[in-house]
């Protein structure tokens, strides 16, 4: 199990998919010439030619649509959408084609799409460029959602995403990009519908995907401190979510914190928390508590951005209130 | 199952496949005649949008086209599937919502799909469906199978983004598809010269550097010698062309338009152009059908259209379960 | 109060706004030589001119744009979206335009606009065409979202909605413009972030929003006649959301049953259960309920169709297990 | 406050006015120079557009305009913001994040706004802004006040829908907009030739019938020449147009960019056409400027850079309550 970071993870597992299936073609603004705008995938237009890596003009809705419509006439595209900001301008594409084909057929076109996108802020990009929007594509029936927040989550998410039938909408967030971890390496594939226990604990549940996992993990360690033992969920994937796990866990610990970039307000922390009232309401110490990102148009000042996001404290102090 | 060879030029059509063009508009017609009429009979229901005075594009085009040639399309596209063979029965079971329909009742009248018939959907979202024309010619293209695609629009799509978007990156990929602009001049109640900058639609292409026609869509022979030579060209690798058809909505936008919008001597003036009885003189004239043939064809296209809704109306709704069916795809892709 | 329908009373508002303010313009696909898909502006073209009522081309994005830059520039322009489906064609303009160009600009520049869509399923229209999007509007800051139920919210929250310095979201429902109600006249307009107890009750409360409202008014006739008296809530606005008087219900009630269109999953029924269960966990006899749209695209025929929307049946059932 | 004057032609400019573009370009170039240097010193983080090598774009086309037409523009925006007259040391205090800064530190490098001076913002989702550009003018023809809006956008906006959307709507309800593209040859590290079929980007114009013209953008009064003119006919009523100004950027996309996609001899020829050392060449030519002159600007404007980075490193962060402020605006419309 070698190390790597959770970039060349995503590099890897995408030239192995190259090299296997010639039906396998990258799409996306500046993924070729610029080498991909985190650097994803550099060199594969030297490797695989011009006609597998296809540098698009800014087009973001045909980009996505000829997608979709390769993958319904026998390739295995993956289209690359730089950030998930940018995904709103192709969000018709995605919510009225993708994600319906398959059912407005009646079962005759499914689409095997992948759509990569890089998610997340904290870098002082400001507010068109700081969307945490994930959530909103879990809501959409017809699409999966895959969310990784380790190296090998990034395998081996994306090798299960590429032998989907269906369309896969993959989120890096852009803060996990350069961090190391162990990467097993062959056909390593993580099932949809599996979150993972990152970490055993008794007295509250953290759940986070993506890169909340990170603050969760880390608010953790703080609890650790001040004697409380924090069980941590890293989710995997949001559709299908995997409510068995985080139900077991809430009825062991009886207190949850849900924690996410994006804002509060009408945002995806709020299903897992219904979810786990609604199924284990009795298990319950106190509401489950959500930690989530301001309700504000992302500000590039920096300690305004900093105060706009989810930190280590913050959940820790939402998590010793339920305690 | 590829076809390589190309359609024969207009004028080796024989009598019988003239003949035949004549029949497929006249079907499509009468096939929408009682649609409407169901519609009316509350057996159908939603947004019911009639092709008809407009049947010469859609059967003179894809007459031209290989069986096997991708086919997508807007919202309006009864006469698309009838054009490309689909059952009568099956696209009636579909206006009906019935589970024999051609999409088992879940798609409706505008999203008819017929995947064996490589007719790859009605789309109810405007000029949404350009950009999965560029990507299933690119799937032809990358894989080789010598299939083109045809992407039928209207004139009101013209001014979506997605529109300039997809002509532009079937140019500069040199994808195999042709754009067909079904010009009909009015985007639902809005007439083309309120909304766009340039009406002869055709001249939108040069943004582009993409070839482009106007051809006249109350012809059925015009179209098909238009698609016939322009899809050689598209299937010899030469890139992408634009056709601009010129015909008129007999009807209005859907079975609830008013018609504020238009004169009604306009429309009287285009009815004289109507294209079925326009190619049904042009074939007397030319002594290829008699009036008793032509009845002969009346009388056997009644038939099927009465068998299609006889089947639409015996055929059973979609079990309560197939609710939860075809939201995902099981298995490996 | 003369009684009058949903659409009369938007139309009646509409004209006189235009009547009242030269700066008011109205802008839409069909609006105008068509009357208007749901003929709200029926009539408006021959009183007003073609300056005030513009038809426009098949272009969502240009047409929320320049309605955003026309309020930008003095204009208090309403701009029709036909239907909430064609807003995704805007949904980047709505997202990183005209919700954040306050906070963006440090409070130089406000957009007050207007944003009106039809919303909704219920007559075969198919799943391109049968969405309910509302919850997305509602969980971006910098907007606002006005759900009318009556005839009378449709006056007074559009009259609150054309004189509020943001932009706002204002959604209609097509199964409410035909019914009837009582509409005051004059100035009448009812604050932002005030729900209505449409109806009183003490044994649980339903809350609905928009169309749903009628759902749950519905359930509440069925649970009367079963021996339990249900509280119907209709929110008017979903951002403002009016946290107070969904909580004194429950707090009253002990017991509450979202009702919403739109998919369950990730949608923003969950946002309102949260809430509760933040605010009144303590209060609360039992889990809150969500009655809402199937998890499929919206198929065509009839009964699926049916069968894939929230019914006073399904509604009346889930209060009921709750009693 | 209107000015329905418009500003004088070229030809009649003084010798002061002359001096002043060149000062203006002189001043972008060291600020920008200035805020690279504060970028290494972390003093500035997220993204950071350079303009240099551009500078005769903005600052002749500006210069061209009336102080109350409106300006918007893309996320490369440090020009344009410097040449409508922002004091330099709050758009430096912007890029620093400060509550001096001209958006009060929530816009950042790609966000400047300064409404007062009708300069109505850099925006961050290309060819976003183009349909804002269509409102404000919309607005400006309502109210009769006079204005016209110039949008500013580079080549790799021109694929986008919604560029498609805003010309034609611009067109058709014959809006007071300039379209001003700077074709830089390359969308981030994308060559145009690479992604748009027709790479004259004046000519995609064609489409709505807008008059268009290329422009030397590396020629500040070309820019102020082709501006002036168009403006009047903007003015006047006539209907957008477009302008596309040829010019280069001398640095990467943004302070990340590797610079894979293009040669550094490419970059070397064009650095021969620096617009602000041909713009003083010429002045020197014509007597209107000697060294000590010349000398004298430059001491001058690196006093201002110092200033206003001075005024930016002094100047404090926003409270921490303004994280929650400006998310609406209280009170009625
Ligand atoms: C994106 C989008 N906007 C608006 C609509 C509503 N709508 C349905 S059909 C139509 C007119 C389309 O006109 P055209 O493309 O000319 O086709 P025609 O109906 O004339 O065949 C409109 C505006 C839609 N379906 N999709
Ligand atoms: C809609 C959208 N897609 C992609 C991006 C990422 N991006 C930022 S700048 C840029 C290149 C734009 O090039 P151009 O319009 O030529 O302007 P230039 O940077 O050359 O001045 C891209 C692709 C974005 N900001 N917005
Ligand atoms: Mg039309
Ligand atoms: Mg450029």
């Amino acid at each position: 199990m070698p190390e790597t970071t959770f970039r060349e993870a995503l590099r890897q597992t995408l030239r192995e998919e190259l090299l296997e299936d010639e039906r396998v073609v990258l799409m996306g603004e500046d993924i070729g010439a610029y080498g991909g705008s985190y650097a994803v995938t550099k060199g594969f237009l030297d490797e695989f030619g011009p006609d597998r890596i296809r540098d698009t003009p800014i087009s973001e809705s045909v980009v996505v649509g000829c997608g979709i419509g390769a993958a319904m006439g026998g390739l295995r595209p993956v289209v690359e959408l730089m950030t998930i900001n940018f995904s709103l301008l192709a969000f018709d594409q995605i919510v009225n084609n993708a994600s319906k084909l398959y059912y407005m057929s009646g079962g005759q076109i499914n689409v095997p799409l992948v759509i990569r996108m890089a998610s997340g802020a904290g870098s002082q990009l400001g507010a068109q460029h700081s969307h945490s929007l994930e959530g909103w594509y879990a809501h959409i029936p017809g699409l999966k959602v895959a969310v990784p927040y380790t190296p090998a989550d990034a395998r081996g998410l994306l090798k299960t995403a590429m032998r989907d039938p269906n369309p896969v909408i993959f989120i890096e967030h852009t803060a996990l990009y350069a961090r190391k971890g162990d990467v097993p390496d062959g056909d390593y594939r993580i099932p949809f519908g599996q979150a993972e226990v990152y970490r055993e604990g008794k007295d509250v549940t953290l759940i986070g995907y993506s890169g909340s996992v990170y603050q969760a993990n880390g608010a953790a360690d703080l609890l650790a401190k001040e004697g409380a033992e924090a069980e941590v969920i890293n989710l995997r994937t949001l559709r299908p979510l995997d409510v068995e796990t985080i139900v077991a866990s809430v009825r062991k610990t009886h207190r949850a914190v849900v924690v996410e970039d994006d804002w509060k307000f009408g945002g995806f922390a709020g299903e897992i928390a219904t979810i786990i009232m609604e199924q284990a309401f009795d298990d319950l110490d106190a509401p489950v508590a959500r930690v989530c990102g301001a309700d504000v148009p992302m500000p590039y000042a920096k300690e305004l951005e900093r105060a706009a996001l989810p930190n280590e404290r913050q959940i820790a102090d939402a998590a010793l209130e339920l305690v | 199952m590829t076809q390589l060879a190309d359609k024969p030029p207009v004028k080796e059509l024989d009598k019988g496949q003239r003949i035949d063009l004549l029949r497929q508009m006249m079907l499509i017609r009468r096939f929408e005649e009682k649609a409407a009429e169901m519609y009316a009979r509350q057996r159908i229901a939603g947004f019911l949008h009639l092709y008809i005075g407009e049947e010469a594009v859609g059967v003179g085009a894809i007459a031209a086209l290989n069986d096997d040639d991708y086919l997508v399309t807007h919202y309006r596209d009864h006469g698309h599937a009838l054009a490309r063979g689909s059952d009568p029965g099956r696209v009636m079971a579909e206006l009906f919502g019935k589970d024999t329909g051609v999409s088992r009742g879940k798609g409706g009248s505008m999203h008819l799909f017929d995947a064996q018939r490589f007719f790859m959907g009605g789309y109810a979202i405007v000029a949404g469906h350009l950009p999965l024309a560029c990507g299933l010619a690119l799937a032809s293209k990358q894989l080789g199978n010598g299939r083109i695609t045809v992407c039928i629009f209207g004139d009101g799509a013209v001014n979506e983004g997605e529109f300039h978007e997809a002509l532009n990156l079937a140019v500069v990929w040199k994808l195999p598809v042709i754009f067909l602009c079904e010009n009909n001049f009015y985007g639902m109640g809005t007439d083309i010269r309120q909304v766009s900058a340039v009406i002869e639609v055709y001249k939108r292409a040069q943004a582009y550097a993409m070839p482009a026609e106007q051809v006249d869509g109350m012809d059925v022979l015009a179209m098909y010698e238009a698609t016939q030579r322009v899809a050689r060209a598209v299937r010899a690798g030469d890139g992408p062309v634009f056709l601009e058809a010129i015909t008129y909505r007999f009807r209005g936008h859907s079975m609830a338009d008013p018609e504020f919008y238009r004169g009604k001597d306009e429309v009287q003036e285009w009815r004289k152009h109507d294209p079925i009885e326009g190619f049904r003189r042009t074939l007397a004239d030319e002594g290829v059908l008699d009036d008793a043939h032509h009845q002969a064809l009346q009388a056997d296209i009644e038939e099927v259209v009465n068998e299609a809704t006889r089947f639409a109306e015996e055929s059973p709704f979609p079990r309560p379960e197939a609710l939860y069916e075809n939201v995902y795809k099981e298995g490996e892709a």
